[in-house]
């Protein structure tokens, strides 16, 4: 199993879920994020100070799938995601070594 | 016709409660106003702040403050202190008329007084925000409105010298906002700025106010109030001729806060190529003070010149006393209440014909004096009794925690 | 002359209906107040129903209560039912002029009262919240309005048997404030605690409100819109004692605020260590109705002294009900406009030498007893009927999702 | 006598101003009730629209428009253009009596009228929200309350060809509420949706607002402000006649609002299985809207039918423009102000006996065609010129952020 | 060392924070989360339009524990967080390479 | 290639963005967080009941690196974000099998 983590921006969230369920992933658990990276943030001002904005909202996807979906869903992530302009985000795949689903007990790919 | 004469004092007396309640209702402005420009950590010690002074203030210039300012002066310089709240009008002397015959009621008066000297006490408190220990405001607030104020009112309002020498301040550009501002611009060097407000090498450093539209609504009730600040301040409506004037301050009032607008939003636009809506708000108030030291001689266009002047003004002093001063004025209280106060006092003689410029410079000079260096040394001392700033620590936790240990958005999450 | 005596009624008329206009405020000011202190996914909830008990309250008290409340009584103690809304006096009458004449419209007299039936619900909404059925809500607004709140009103404003033995309620500390305490009273004893409120061994939890700004707001207004409620009071204001008597109870009404409110800062700093914003502000609402049964009578001191000790009763009586009696009241309703509105009740006796101690214990056991057993009725079979409480798990995700479909902060995240 | 005419002018003077400054309110309620029914991310933009707007109003209309629409007309269709405002009436034109002479003061007349055209102007401003450029709102802004609106307000008010053949409008569902809705119609209609407001297939999504309680202050403020709007329009309070008459519009306007309410609850409750806060607080304002047109004549029974239908209505016509015409209006302001004003200008024949269905009809369609069509031709200069609608990519980002260059809720984090 | 990522509902926080108190683990991040799943959301209304709450509130709790508190702190997150109805949530167990306290430099177990 | 975790004072994470900067690693995403552990909470009161604010707040950062660069964040992490205060927060570092740039797909080290 592996814990993929996508760093993606915030608009494109309901194409991501949509495309991973294609490939039947349903499960996900999604968390705020600032991202910081080569895209630039912007210059608010404030009573005459001007201040820059450094980071950018994204939107962080954590998503246990089994080994054999991994490469399914990189690119269904990386599709769906993709608008081709800086800031894009990232994929980062982790290993899992044990997950449990807490209502049943059941653990392995099964509790995803 | 005594019918009719107690008929006049009645409606004058209810124009008196009626704006003195407008005025009240600045209270919940100023309130709103800050709330919205400071940051989320220290909301609720600013709303706990501020209807602390409003209370402080009425409690305080009822026990000793109206005595001093409206009582039996020693001279012309200090004012006696004399009780005589309580009693009012009789009837048979109300009907008896004559020029010395009262034409509404004593207990209005005070109410109406009464929340003037709120309103300057309130922006004091905006200038010091983020910062401050709460309890050494509240021992500043006590005798602020009770000694402070009340004396320098006395001067102009109470019958003193300032009166004498026909210096000209119609509802209180002077002797309530430039003294507010006074009192501020000596508790803010006292206090220094905000930790983080100025970077290592002196560069200003945005600090943005939490509830934009907090911040907003606090200027239009500000702006409600204010129609009751100049309004009243004609002190009779029962003749055509004042009300005739009493609408011509209306007129002039909304006028000049439209123009401040205005103003603001030019000079913003220019300077920032955006519309910094915390400009346009505090434009509003430039507008208002500005007009405020006469609202009844200008024709309705002087009225919105003045306005705009103000609204222009006020953008650039801002930043002056970010930038090049170094003045910490989270809202911008000292700015728009201290130098557009003065601008105000300083257009009345362009079109009251009775005001002279040397007056009116003596009537800042004197007020300004007295209101900064008694405002000095009070808060020295409670420096050296009980301290006026909190801990970098608890600053850096937010004056809600320290002072009022609660929180004002429990709920929300940080961005 | 008769122009005089138009203009007078013209006058009286005026000032009815600007005080009535101050008191609907009241009814934003209860809508601020409760939506502040209740949590993030109860508030449009909350929104929801002071708005709608507003309009309960106006329609209802048009169709029913008023004609119940100053109908032709069947005896002193149960009112008639009279429909006279509509006809508004003759001109002729008026300038007749004699004891009899009317001094200004029926119709600003109606306005005037409906929106005193609206404060008195407002109060039930506070104590309910977070828990309650909205539709059971609305379904008692509809009977107290129409008829709980008339009956007690007829029995001292509209000349039952509690005038006759001279109980003495100016503004309504009893008949508005401890009336609504009594139903809300009623209304928790039926509905219980919110889930979590009491910990297994009834320790007490704290459930922090979420907007502390709507709080404070809330409670400006309330002051605001106070001076409608106890200044229309005196329900004349045409003459020179009737303008002194108005501008009296403004003067007392704002200083038994601002004492109530240093009541609180005083009782909540020594017991806490802090200044609980939300304390304070209860101790501005518990200063206005401590007045309220009197804001005439008392000198400004006396009426500060009034309020000063609602203000650190206030403290000790909401701990006291949330600790001791368990008796959970989101914002502190049942505290402030009950505890405190028999406090102000009784302090009447100290200043007004016609009310005696006998008459006003009458007054609030009759008030009280009739408020509280016919609201218990009216919940009871409610309950029966339609059920009082939502869900455990409606209660868990919110009465914005369970009664409202709608969240009041859709965008802002958790903490 | 002289002195009984000095206080019946001061009497109606204070009244107008009062009146005046609560319409002025208004302007507050919009900006809250718009603040609160947008995204977080167009927050400080509405707000400073809002300011902004209420500024060039009052500017506008005393350079140009109060000339228009009261000038000396060149002929009953098109207005003249007169410089009046300064002089006011002299004491002894007033005492001299007679039908001509001049009961009130022209000043307070210019400051309640000038309110009212920023009122129209609010409507506009929370149709176009969350999409349109803020230059060109301002740019529309001076056209409209310079010209469009006057022009149109002179054809009832100034003595126009409308008012001539009977048509009826007491304080403006036609001429200020339809006609702010008929420029804002116009502007949809050249702006276009919000990006996302309509899926693919034409289905509906729903955009949240981000703030209830300020949707409900902003309600409530309105509401208050309203007795201002309806009472002052009755333009006289100094008789027993005129008294009563106030109070009858204050009556009838607060019923007509609470039955707008309980309209909508009903309506939303059936359709939907809850109570739609929003469309409550849009009933109230329908009921507001509906009895503009004439809050004098109708019982106060028949005042909150007249409501009640205005609140059933606009659930109904909010659901039509969203799902059927596709105008995207988010904070419902053509259905409540043009569709239910048109709904109250039609039930003035109900009532008043002297109002004809045909006068009324071409009242509507002389207002709307000409604020209609001349809106859509301002709108599309304006667009030709410097464009009427922020990128795609700034819509996205938020209007704050390409507007004002500042967020409303800068700590509070997204869910 | 483990990084154990559990995914709970918000309400059972303190449930599992008194639990793994219980067998002596202390240390612990926590996030605010949006979960999708099996478990359904619930519909909303806004202005007559419907529209669907699809995310559910979730809190993803991130806890560093030595190699041989893993099973034991599986069990106690689990029990703790179980209410048998759907949406319980998940946990992960993920390998740490390495863990540093920043305040003492201290890494390995006993940084945790 | 890693990823490091780190949980840190909220005040110190422009510090720690610089200090990550010298050494060349620009990219982070970072999410707002509350942290149990040691260092105690405040108590808050509200209407005369007190109440314990027991988590603190933290942001924890998410930094994908190089495997030759690890050591170096490590360090500059550590360095910056100390205080020597009880709270100062923690480092993991934990594998990443594959790394993607969404908008090139380009994968690897080369992706971070
Ligand atoms: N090394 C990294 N570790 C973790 N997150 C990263 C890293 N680099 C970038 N990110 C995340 O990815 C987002 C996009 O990265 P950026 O460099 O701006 O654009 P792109 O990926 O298109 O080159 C960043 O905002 C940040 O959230
Ligand atoms: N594959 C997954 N990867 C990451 N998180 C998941 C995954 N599946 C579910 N979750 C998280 O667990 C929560 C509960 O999952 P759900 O399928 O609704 O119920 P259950 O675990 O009881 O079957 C989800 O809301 C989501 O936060
Ligand atoms: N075992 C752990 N797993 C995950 N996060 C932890 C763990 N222990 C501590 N933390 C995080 O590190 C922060 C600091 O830890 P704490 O024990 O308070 O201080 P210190 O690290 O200085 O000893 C905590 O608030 C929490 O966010």
């Amino acid at each position: 199993m592996k814990l993929i983590v996508a760093i993606i921006k915030p608009f494109k969230l309901d194409d991501v879920r949509e495309a991973l369920h294609d490939i039947d992933v349903h499960g996900m658990t999604v968390t705020e994020a600032k991202g910081f990276g080569r895209q630039k943030g912007h210059t608010e001002i404030y009573r005459g100070a001007e201040y820059a904005i450094e980071f950018l909202p994204k939107v962080r996807l954590e998503i246990g799938v089994a080994d054999d979906k991994v490469e399914q869903a990189i690119e269904a992530i990386g599709n769906a995601a993709r608008t081709g302009k800086i800031g894009d985000g990232k994929i980062f795949v982790m290993p899992i070594e044990q997950a449990v689903r807490i209502r049943t007990e059941e653990t392995g790919d099964i509790a995803l | 016709m005594e019918q009719v004469m107690e008929l006049s004092y009645a409606l004058d007396t209810f124009y008196f409660l009626i704006s003195g309640a407008l005025v009240m209702w600045m209270a919940a402005g100023f309130a709103m106003l800050e709330a919205g420009l400071v940051r989320s950590k220290n909301t609720t010690e600013i709303l706990a702040k501020n209807i602390g002074l409003f209370s402080i203030a009425s409690l305080m210039y009822m026990l000793v403050g109206y005595n001093i300012m409206y009582g039996d002066g020693i001279n012309s310089l200090i004012p006696g202190l004399s009780f005589f709240l309580g009693a009012d009008n009789a009837t048979a002397d109300v009907i008896a008329g004559g020029d010395d015959a009262p034409y509404y009621s004593n207990l209005a008066d005070f109410f109406f007084q009464v929340v003037f000297v709120a309103t300057a006490m309130s922006i004091v408190s905006g200038a010091v925000a983020e910062r401050m220990k709460l309890m050494s405001f509240f021992a500043f607030a006590v005798v602020m409105t009770a000694v402070i104020y009340p004396v320098q009112g006395y001067w102009t309002w109470g019958g003193g010298f300032l009166s004498e020498i026909g210096f000209s301040d119609f509802a209180g550009s002077g002797i309530v906002h430039m003294a507010g501002a006074a009192a501020a611009l000596a508790a803010v060097l006292i206090l220094g700025a905000r930790k983080g407000k100025y970077g290592p090498n002196g560069e200003v450093r945005a600090i943005p106010g939490a509830n934009m539209p907090m911040a907003a609504l606090g200027t239009f009730i500000l702006w409600l109030g204010w129609f009751g600040f100049n309004g009243g301040s004609q002190l009779q409506v029962s003749t055509v001729e004042n009300a005739n004037a009493v609408a011509m301050v209306f007129v002039n009032t909304n006028l000049a806060a439209a123009a401040g607008v205005i103003g603001a939003l030019i000079a913003s636009r220019i300077m920032f190529g955006k519309v910094d809506l915390t400009m346009i708000l505090n434009g509003a108030l430039a507008g208002l003070v500005s007009i405020t030291a006469d609202p009844l001689s200008p024709t309705p266009l002087s009225a919105a010149a003045i306005g705009l002047v103000g609204g222009l003004l006020v953008v650039f002093v801002i930043i002056m006393m970010d930038k090049k001063f170094k003045i910490d004025d989270p809202v911008g209280a000292i700015s728009v209440h201290g130098v557009v106060g003065i601008w105000g006092l300083l257009a009345v003689v362009f079109n009251n014909s009775e005001a002279t410029l040397v007056a009116q410079l003596i009537g800042i000079a004197a007020i300004f004096g007295w209101v900064f260096v008694s405002s000095l040394i009070v808060w020295s001392i409670i420096k050296a009794v009980i301290g006026v700033r909190v801990t970098e620590e608890q600053e850096y936790q937010g004056l809600d925690q320290s002072e009022c240990g609660m929180e004002a958005y429990p709920e929300f999450g940080k961005k």
